[in-house]
């Protein structure tokens, strides 16, 4: 078990090499490359059997979920994963021209969603569409990404949850600068009025970590003390590049060099990612962000409906992780405790089937976006010249029309 | 010649006359193309690398470096870090150390972390150093678009780098061109972007017998892909094969055009352009990059320079608009498409 | 009207008629009118903060904003960490949030490592979201040469940023315009990059009553400076004043030139651009950066087509050559100069 | 006193946040902030008063060298410094269009330089004429840099030291290609022939340690083990910035996150420069690179001529820092062991006065380049249209020359 504390003294990722003054190129390799087992010094409150493992740091704050905030928990996952299956069973199908599945990272996305309060704020990546459904936005909202008629079109400002962003590691630094906002406008460190504090939380995954934007965002947060949760999702893979590719050690050890807090969740364990997502909120809300939130997961699926992970990784990793499943354990371990029986989960059922359904009928029903739109708020003050360019396509599409053709 | 009804599709392909075949040519797709160059390269010279993401084991995600790092190892074929910076940067440094590195850029649209680097080591150590440095990298590029992407995977972005001195911009337009290019790009002193029109990829239509055994055309030379009297269209990449396939329209309503495949961006082959001009009056430059402060610019700012008395019409353009590429469900109107290609023909024609 | 001889120096500059002075005019260098109008702007709305590198204490390495975080603090006048992607980065999260950021760039040589930001964020993010995010960020930029620097001092990256659709450009080349342009760039709801002319910050010569009571130009429209008759010089920036030298020696020599200061590179206000073609016939454009499908390209290109039948010349250019920036020993002959504008106009009359 | 052991556990920056679950904002500032003190981590081998401090670790390092090698040191620093000075004065008199100071930072060039082989690499940032200087360039090919006449000129391959580069940071991941080449060449970890192993060491600031191409230098260097020794002078300023803007915690700490060792060496310390980094490219030849050194120093003077420091700092840090001259304390320990005599120092005076006069002979009679010069080299093969240029240009100047105008 790792505790917040440790994060200033953190112990090795492994202990071949930590006494060896020169260490040999295998020692090296072998000893410094624990990228990939969770480790020591992975938090975790519920086990992958259901087992609820007690945490004097971290229990406190899920103290108030009692059996039905937990039915709630599992209520999100399912959902979310049923609805992750029908956008990707809707690609196939030409409904969407790509999907980016978040299969097994259910948990690390409802447990750090659910942990934010309505005034925090989030960024996305571009598999998130479990924080998103936490943040409130309409799933449906989210499909036009993929389905290629838009670029993202909830309410922003609303649900407080950033359009996606494609370009790896961006959104960090934009995150970066939002959160010194907050801090500017004095939403951090209110200690009579806590309800008035706020924080953001940014996520970005495994590969991301070698870019130097998140780099930036680190320095920047650590230097401005921003009110950052840094959440990087380790599902293992960058496309076809696993961890090590990316790093010698463990990623939440990148924090110790820039001195703040960096812990590693168990990303499978809804409660795990709650509680620890909770505590870094709380920091960062208190005024001693940032934080790094290593989640310990796995992609399950493909990259995205385009990838072909046949191609480099084996099949007995999915299975291995298979036994890790995020909500499985959860199902075991409500109805172990009596949290929920047989109807409950089969109502659960219906209504993620409910939720797809609804999905599916209204992506098969989306309409196309008109071409005008091309041109529509490229500039948010008039630009001559564009909508010069304006007037002469569509004029131009106008002369398709009058004449009758085919368009 | 306006056409009031838009032309169907684009399937009337125009091929050259297929030209008998030697036996060292294979029917290639330019995907195919570039990925038998590559291993040649490679064979060629070990100095010869590849770097990027995803390109070992997946074989790139256009499966381009396929089967390079098994057969050549993971000292040579290299699954980068995530970092574009880093995979211009680290190829500066191997090559100064006298390595050939070649860089894969996953999207045109993940350039941009990497542009400090092209802009003040990649294209100007050279110049720097009075020719003491030499840096022979050449940077892979995926561009264009009509694959249906999401946002960053369908830009034309080489206008930016036929903006900066020190560097080199070409892009391929069929398989035959893509194995050669690529090898000399590769051989080549100078840094060089290499543009890839990703949407012809895989494009069976295009495949083409590639002579292994041929003398290849220069890299940086401009090509007459159509003759024509009526009027010229000069195009690279992508847009070499709408234009053709607006030739072939406009051949079918008795109008002959002219095309040109620009092949190298910079520097600019323009001597065939300018005697194409000479002789047809009439210019439309087609390029799928949005027109501002863009190569099609530069190309009429040329032309009307050199061809002053020639011009019966002023030189037009067809491109991306001056926005952000739309979403894909736009890109139909976005893209230059064989009718606007040909109703700038009639407007140039009727000017 | 070919200067055989090189004039000896710039220093008949011509100065517009200077206007009665108002009592709230005061006389400033462009430099300090930047400095007051940044002042003004953080006065007028406390959401205007000021990011960079030596913003602080040390004012910014050309003082543009000496004395701010004095009386703003450190919350609004940021000495930032030595990151430009950071500074952009955090600057497109502080806009989302709601403030107004203006990040200075220390010298135009070092805005490529926020290229990508600039780029993928700023650029794009209000169309992304269809209007519902705004980004009101300026960039701004000290830019060109003459000022005997080392590399990446001298440089003029603007044509770059004119061809990327979401972003506006523009350049100030007076201290009227410098101490309105900064307000109305920051005021404006878009992301603009704002050019600065580095080596008239501090221009003596230049220094003009600023009325701060009057009311300003718009920000997007180009100006005429000075009317003629044989030919129009088009430019901005720091060759406004080189064109403004060249159309006084011309007019000592019976020859009256139109010089236009575009003011906006960005869209482009090309429309007295045209008028002034229509009645001179001839073009000249001016513009310290390399040519190569750059904003002089483009201004070609748009003027060929719409003055097609005006133009008695092709549109000429006296520009920056196709080369990194030289060593600065021989700036004087990379960049455009009376001479070189001069012998460009004798050519275009002589066409 | 530190070892290289330390690195894989390293000590806190400051204890004060180190025990505590949730620092106070006041803690987290007041104690993690600890970037401008040596430390009890920084390696010394000789103190500013002179006295030499025994090192297990490094003495070794340092074993070769006698009264007569560190007479040769103290002639580079004298030497360097003169020069330095000259360059300066040059700068003043309208010799050199700028000129960017060393003063302070001898000892960390001299020191580092020196522990180099031949056939190792050096990239510099643009203020290494120390280093530069030990790898034997000509001080007098520096000059045409700030004269604004070239742009770097010495045979970079022979001398294995890369042309200057401005560009912050650049060229961290130019050195980390460098050395990823080295290795891929088999010049790392012959165990039988060490003679045919290489290293690379790359020169960078601590402003530069916030740039995101350090921070990909780093991850890649890690990932690639390349035999790279990233050599950080800490001279506390970024122009007008202290190294708090730049982070949190003492720069060496950095390394923490990626799993490479990371030491703070006293940066005017010549002796501890020179065996630390002799340590270090060890490592780096036997395949155990890459290694963070940050030395920690202090810009005496200007950031460069053209910048004023009176407006950020106070003058009583200088004084501070004059205590800790790299020079003065050779030059006690020489006096006091008997390792030198005063016509020795005399004889070096001499030396530097006589070069720093060559120097300056040399400087006041460079030629300026040919205009055809600005189209040299753009490209290494030829462009016809760049051609076309430079014949257009050269002919309108010969136009001027055949008119007998004024040039
Ligand atoms: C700057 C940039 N380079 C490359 C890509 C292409 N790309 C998209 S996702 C991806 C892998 C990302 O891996 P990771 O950060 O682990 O996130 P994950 O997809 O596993 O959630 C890559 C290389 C990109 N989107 N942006
Ligand atoms: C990318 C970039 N941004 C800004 C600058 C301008 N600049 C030159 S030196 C400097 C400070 C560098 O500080 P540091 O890294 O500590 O090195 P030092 O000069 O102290 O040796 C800055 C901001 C630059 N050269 N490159
Ligand atoms: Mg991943
Ligand atoms: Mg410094």
């Amino acid at each position: 078990m790792s505790s917040p504390e440790q994060w200033a003294q953190p112990d090795q990722g492994a202990d071949a090499a930590a006494t060896a003054g020169q260490p040999s190129a295998e020692q090296v390799i072998a000893g410094l490359r624990a990228t990939t087992e969770g480790g020591a010094d992975l938090i975790q409150l519920l086990t992958p059997e259901g087992e609820r493992v007690a945490s004097p740091i971290f229990d406190p704050y899920v103290a108030d979920v009692d059996n039905e905030s937990l039915r709630e928990l599992y209520r999100d996952l399912v959902i979310v994963r049923r609805a992750d299956r029908e956008a990707n069973a809707m690609q196939r199908q030409g409904q969407l021209g790509i999907w980016v599945p978040l299969l097994g990272q259910e948990a690390a996305q409802i447990g750090s969603g659910r942990a934010l309060r309505p005034k925090d704020m989030a960024f996305p990546s571009y598999r998130e569409h479990g924080v998103g459904y936490a943040r409130g936005v309409d799933f449906k909202e989210l499909l036009g990404i993929f389905r290629c008629s838009d670029q993202g079109q909830w309410d922003f400002a609303k649900h407080r949850f950033h359009p996606y962003t494609i370009v790896i590691g961006n959104q960090v630094l934009n995150a970066c600068g939002y959160a010194m906002g907050q801090k500017f406008e004095g939403k951090v460190g209110n200690q009579e009025n806590d309800g008035d504090n706020e924080a953001t939380i940014c996520y970005f995954g495994d590969g991301a970590t070698s870019q130097g934007d998140v780099h930036e965002g680190f320095v920047w947060a650590a230097v401005y003390d921003a009110p950052l949760v840094f959440f990087c999702q380790n599902n293992q893979w960058a496309i076809s590049e696993p961890t090590e590719r990316q790093s010698r050690l463990p990623l939440y050890q990148r924090a110790r060099g820039y001195g703040f807090p960096g812990m590693r969740v168990d990303g499978n364990d809804v409660l795990g990612c709650l509680a620890v997502t909770r505590w870094a909120l709380d920091a960062c809300r208190n005024g001693n962000g940032p934080v790094l939130i290593e989640a310990f997961t796995y992609r399950m699926d493909a990259h995205t409906t385009t990838d072909d992970p046949t191609r480099y990784r084996l099949s007995d990793e999915l299975e291995a992780w298979k036994l890790k499943d995020p909500i499985e354990r959860v199902r075991v371990h409500l109805t172990r405790n009596g949290g929920a029986d047989a109807d409950f989960f089969a109502e659960v059922d219906k209504a993620a089937d409910d939720f797809a359904a609804e999905l599916r009928d209204f992506c098969f029903n989306m309409p196309d976006p008109p071409p005008e739109r091309i041109f529509s708020n490229v500039y948010a003050e008039p630009s001559p010249v564009l909508d010069a360019q304006r007037e002469e396509f569509l004029s131009y599409l106008d002369g398709f029309a009058t004449a009758g053709g085919e368009r | 010649m306006a056409a009031p009804a838009k032309s169907a599709n684009s399937a009337t392909v125009n091929h050259p006359e297929a030209p008998t075949v030697p036996s060292s040519a294979q029917n290639l797709t330019i995907g195919k193309a570039l990925n038998l160059g590559l291993r040649k390269a490679m064979e060629d010279d070990d100095k010869v690398l590849i770097l990027g993401e995803d390109v070992g084991k997946l074989g790139g995600v256009f499966r381009i470096t396929d089967g390079l790092q098994k057969d050549f190892g993971e000292d040579r074929v290299l699954d980068t870090p995530l970092a574009e910076s880093g995979i211009v940067g680290t190829a500066v440094g191997l090559a100064v150390r006298g390595f050939r590195p070649v860089c894969e850029i996953q999207f045109e649209g993940f350039i941009f972390p990497g542009f400090d680097q092209i802009n003040s080591q990649l294209a100007k150590l050279h110049y720097r150093t009075q020719g003491e440095v030499k840096v022979p990298v050449v940077i892979r590029v995926p561009y264009g678009g009509g694959i249906g992407a999401v946002e960053h995977h369908s830009e034309s972005p080489e206008s930016l780098f036929a903006h900066l001195p020190g560097l080199k911009v070409v892009s391929c337009a069929n398989p035959v061109d893509a194995y050669w290019m690529i090898q000399q790009a590769i051989t080549s002193d100078d840094p060089i972007l290499f543009f890839e029109p990703k949407r012809l990829y895989h494009s069976g239509a295009l495949k083409a017998p590639v002579d292994t055994a041929a003398t290849p055309e220069r890299l940086h030379a401009s090509r007459v892909v159509r003759q024509g009297t009526a009027a010229t269209l000069v195009c690279y990449g992508p847009t070499v094969q709408v234009c053709l396939d607006a030739a072939t329209a406009a051949a079918n309503e008795g109008m002959e055009l002219e095309v040109i495949d620009l092949r190298s961006m910079s520097p600019l082959d323009l001597a065939p352009v300018f005697d194409s001009v000479r002789r047809t009056g009439r210019l439309i430059a087609v390029s799928e990059a949005p027109s501002e402060s863009s190569i099609t610019s530069e190309i009429v700012a040329r032309v009307q320079q050199d061809c002053f008395y020639s011009l019966e019409a002023p030189v037009l353009r067809v491109t991306g608009f001056d926005t952000p590429y739309p979403p894909a469900k736009l890109e139909e109107h976005y893209l230059p498409d064989l009718d606007r290609v040909l109703h700038a023909v009639d407007r140039a024609m009727d000017w």
